[in-house]
């Protein structure tokens, strides 16, 4: 029900920026639905959504597995945050597209090297929220910690974790929105399906009606993904619905 | 046709008497061998004299130089019959006035002679993309893979990943300068397949500055003609970041007096643009070449 | 069991305790009163390894290892059920202490619930069990049952007692209440920022009858006037 | 000193990398700094340096003008949040870089398209972490503002901000990478200064050193906006230190 | 001022307390006791406006608005010093009587320092002060003296009623001192989850020497008996 509320918002919103715009750059949102209800009958839609999410979930996974250890490792420590942070900080502003040539000596030009480069392009806030989530723990739990004796392991799982698990599924939520809208970036190589690829082809035609269908199925993607993210939040952080 | 010296003569009395500007014209560049006569122009002051404020916009990414040309920020701009093609069918009102020269060479890790099966970087709706198959075609089983950043395809094609690849010159001889050979095939294509484009608006409004924009041009050609030198040394100091060794290697096309595709090549890249792109366009070539600027 | 000799503790610009020595044996239940803010959180943090000490020495047989903590406020863990907080670090073979504890204090019923939908009481017995239920060698509590009526507080003064007891746990306890100090202390101190300002055993600490003897009340006086005018 | 030690750890990793790929893709560090020394004699490099810590600081002003307000509202007003939080879903994974078009036809190719583009990049990332921080806000809180009959200026200056202040610094974190990463994006056209157009500049021309020290240049002007950030925040958030 | 007829409040798969029904005319001073647990805050909640009831009435002379309420925590903001913390929401007039009653509660040194460097009972006393402050017309206390010592507490009994008397404030307030009950209350209500168990007038309120008559020490007795046996 909300969803459809937000969606009206937006659609409202793109007929009038058309509508005052009155250029092919932003096609009527009508002319854009009826070409993508179109190209769902055909089967290469549905290869682009796939890829695209194939690749958007194995780069957040492989970015939170290196990013939330780094965070919680930085928060904790301040021994080791005065030589984390200062490297995060070095690297984060880091342009990825410079780098792309490097991935591509390492990585190949195949899946692995777009993974990769969603991976590091998300790796950086997703490390910075989780730090500032862990150096935001109340110390009252850190030192219940302390005086009950809990093993690093417990003070992981009984604390730190649960304490921070919200910070993780708000930098979920940023990094899916970031990954999403640098897709074009990854897949703008050596890749003949996926929506970013599909977006930046159909730009390159000035076929906006295509390139528009391209960003709705990318923008409904982002919904759904992020009602599966809430979702799954309400189920694991079971105390925030008291 | 007006003398030259008269014009000249003309404008540089006028100039300081008149307190009204000359006509203002905004044209986008390419880092490519091509945009060498603008800068020549610009440098000898013949737009000015010609009549006109040229001011040359250099994009170092073709798509924000297209979309710049959709959104009407420039009057014109360095592009191609690809772009222009798909441009007119998607409702941008644009029309190519002029050809201009440029060079698109492969570069390769080494012979490709005695390959069955070539793999080539290239860009997907792009001219490169039609070269590559010029090329290559008669010979070779082409492998395309579409990376769309230049440096990006330099470094698969030097880590070994793709056996060749298509660049633009001056681009091409950087690349040269890695290592790799550079391959050039003279004879194609048979004519330009790089073009100026102006947009419907402005061959509208600023059709007088449009013509002394050509006429600068000529003058300019005749004299990179003259002395192809003049088109390195110019090429060499607008291009930022060309390294020195360069500007002797790379490989320079013949510059032509103003001229347009004719009817029958732009006609085979329409329907071979149809080919890439998956669509039909149903244009007649005069829908978006207008010849009166390049008529002597 | 517990040593302290001369000790002192400083937060910037405020010293929390000074002068402070006392010698705990096994076994002993030592009471601590004093006006509010005189020091004695800071103490049992010391004591529990908290917090270092500036000056003077600590130290615990079976080092802090031995020894849990209640603190004045709960500490629940919001993310925890009653039961998962009581069990916090502890494996599964505590659970059926943990639930005769938590019967014990009248909280069996509330076991799955989260902190957040329990009274104010009712978190401060969960806080009490979870510091309990760990078998400590030295128990350190810190005005465990403040939040408590005063029936259930005398019940659970009793429970308390017989637990510390039967373990043979060693207790040092922080209370305002001086008759609670009584009844549970066979050592009763008065502490001041400055020290200990009186110290006393409590011989009938044992006695079954000891809220109506007479000596329960005579020692209370004494107490009360030792505690002094409101700080 | 924390900062020197971190910057070391990086000229590690970018000597091993250098070495281990052995190809002017990835010049050794000595030579970028020998090229950026030289460079500092130039008024050039000042300039780029200027124009990208103006754009940057326009465009996160304007970003976070925009996004507390809307991350606070939607975290604080469930109705509203039913609202505001599908729009932002659905605007999120946006490619920005699609919406040039629409940008230059609003804003031209000035300065003003470049801090809107780099504004409308960071605003959703910024407005999602106010308000997963302002939902985190204890309850507890809230209900002492409506127990004391605090009115909304009072809620907003007492409460909620002083709350979200430590989750404002944060997403300033996240926010000053975001978009000095970006900046090729938004430097990409129409520019002849900042550091984002020398690096992409650099890169199209396969001019590696001038690249690295580009980006040298951007990883230092990001490490002194994140000192500057961690200074002010230990400044305006006193209890933190406590 | 508070009239409040057959009150029900429910949480999810709990009722906090049923069948309430109490008037409390302006000026009027009731102490609530009650086991832990049986809905004291619950009501108090209700009673400020916090929490809505799930059956009967509830009416407030001047609304919520003319209602300050202690919380049992004392839910100090971490990011404003003790007098921020007081006067909270409150113009730059109010100084004066915040310093003057921090002053009374011992304080006044402490005035510029954040909760987080003060004790658990210095804490309740600055959240006390927060709620005087603002001179209410209705004051609800949730056990507000529970984390003090014995004579700091009768200091405060003391001063807190002379503030609502000379104020003509009406008072609210749970603890689970009986004494404090007593000394406090000119009522004083029994509670239990189900409805109000006893309920009493205290005639002796303004005595002096409330403390040392024998009706007090009677007044205990039933008021003990009434409570019951633990929870
Ligand atoms: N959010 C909640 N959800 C479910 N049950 C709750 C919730 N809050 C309180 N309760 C229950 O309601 C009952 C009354 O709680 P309340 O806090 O009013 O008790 P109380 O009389 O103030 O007790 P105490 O003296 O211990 O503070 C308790 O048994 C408690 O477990
Ligand atoms: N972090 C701190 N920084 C500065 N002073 C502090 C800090 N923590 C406590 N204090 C001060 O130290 C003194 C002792 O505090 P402590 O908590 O030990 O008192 P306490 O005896 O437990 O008091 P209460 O009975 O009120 O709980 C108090 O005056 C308090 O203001
Ligand atoms: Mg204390
Ligand atoms: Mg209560």
């Amino acid at each position: 029900m909300k969803y459809v509320r937000g969606t009206t918002i937006v659609l409202v919103l793109w007929y009038a920026l058309a509508w005052v715009l009155a250029s092919p750059i932003v096609p009527f949102p009508h002319l854009v639905l009826v070409h993508l209800v179109r190209s769902m009958g055909e089967g290469k839609t549905y290869l682009h959504l796939l890829f695209s999410l194939y690749r958007i979930f194995m780069g957040m996974m492989l970015a939170l597995f290196f990013a939330i250890p780094t965070g919680m490792v930085a928060g904790r420590f301040k021994a080791l945050d005065q030589v984390v942070s200062p490297v995060l900080y070095l690297l984060y502003p880091l342009p990825k597209i410079a780098f792309l040539p490097i991935f591509m000596v390492l990585f190949g030009i195949g899946d692995l090297s777009k993974i990769i480069l969603i991976a590091v392009i998300i790796f950086f806030p997703a490390a910075v929220t989780i730090r500032d989530g862990v150096k935001e723990i109340p110390v009252q739990f850190l030192e219940l910690a302390r005086a009950y004796h809990l093993k690093p392991r417990q003070i992981l799982k009984d604390i730190l974790w649960p304490a921070i698990l919200p910070r993780i599924f708000s930098s979920l939520r940023i990094t899916v929105g970031i990954s999403l809208s640098v897709l074009f970036i990854s897949e703008n190589y050596a890749a003949t399906y996926g929506l970013g690829y599909y977006i930046m082809n159909s730009w390159v035609m000035a076929y906006y009606i295509g390139m528009y269908s391209g960003i709705v199925l990318l923008s409904l993607l982002g919904l759904g993904l992020y009602i599966v993210i809430d979702g799954v939040e309400r189920l694991v952080v079971p105390q925030s619905a008291l | 046709n007006k003398p030259k010296t008269e014009t000249s003569a003309n404008t540089t009395i006028e100039e300081s008497i008149r307190t009204e500007p000359l006509p203002t014209l905004k044209v986008g560049m390419m880092s490519a061998v091509d945009s060498a006569p603008f800068y020549h122009a610009l440098q000898e002051g013949y737009f000015t004299q010609e009549g006109v404020d040229v001011e040359l916009i250099l994009f170092t990414n073709g798509q924000n130089r297209q979309t710049a040309l959709q959104t009407g920020q420039v009057d014109g701009a360095m592009t191609d019959l690809v772009a222009l093609i798909t441009q007119t069918d998607s409702d941008f009102a644009l029309t190519g006035t002029l050809s201009t020269d440029g060079d698109f060479p492969l570069l390769a890790t080494g012979p490709l002679d005695g390959k069955k099966s070539v793999s080539a970087g290239t860009m997907e709706i792009s001219v490169t993309n039609y070269l590559l198959e010029q090329y290559l075609a008669p010979k070779y089983e082409i492998e395309k893979v579409f990376i769309n950043e230049i440096p990006a395809r330099l470094e698969a094609v030097v880590s070994g990943q793709l056996d060749t690849g298509i660049f633009p010159e001056p681009f091409a001889s950087i690349g040269a300068l890695r290592g790799l050979e550079k391959i050039v095939f003279e004879g194609i294509p048979s004519e330009s397949l790089n073009i100026i484009a102006f947009t419907k608006s402005a061959i509208a409004e600023k059709e007088s500055a449009i013509r002394s924009f050509h006429i600068a041009y000529g003058r300019a050609v005749a004299d990179l003609q003259r002395n192809p030198e003049l088109a390195r040394d110019v090429l060499m100091k607008v291009i930022p970041n060309l390294p020195p060794a360069v500007r002797d290697t790379m490989h320079l096309p013949e510059y032509h007096a103003p001229r347009l595709p004719s009817d029958g090549f732009t006609k085979e890249i329409i329907a071979w643009t149809g080919t890439v792109t998956g669509r039909e366009y149903i244009l007649e070539p005069s829908a978006m070449l207008d010849p009166r600027f390049v008529r002597q | 069991m517990v040593t302290i000799s001369d000790a002192r503790l400083d937060y910037p610009r405020h010293i929390a305790f000074a002068n402070f020595t006392l010698a705990v044996k096994p076994g002993e239940m030592v009471s601590i009163i004093g006006k509010s803010g005189c020091g004695k959180t800071s103490l049992l943090y010391a004591i529990a390894g908290l917090l270092p000490l500036s000056q003077g020495t600590l130290s615990l047989t079976g080092g802090t290892e031995a020894c849990s903590i209640m603190f004045q406020q709960d500490r629940l863990l919001p993310w925890k059920t009653v039961l998962g907080n009581v069990l916090l670090g502890l494996t599964k073979d505590y659970v059926g202490q943990a639930e005769m504890l938590l019967d014990r204090m009248g909280l069996y019923g509330h076991r799955k619930k989260y902190p957040q939908q329990l009274s104010g009481g009712e978190r401060q017995r969960v806080a009490l069990v979870r510091s309990l239920v760990r078998n400590p060698r030295l128990l350190l509590l810190d005005e465990p049952l403040a939040a408590l009526d005063e029936q259930n507080r005398e019940l659970l003064q009793q429970e308390i007692k017989e637990f510390v007891i039967t373990k043979g746990i060693t207790l040092i306890m922080v209370t305002h209440s001086i008759q609670e100090a009584i009844f549970m202390g066979s050592r009763i101190l008065v502490m001041q920022p400055d020290g200990i300002r009186f110290e006393t055993e409590n011989p009938h600490h044992g006695a079954k009858d000891l809220r109506n003897r007479t000596e329960f009340f005579a020692l209370e006086k004494v107490l009360r006037a030792q505690l002094g005018g409101p700080a």
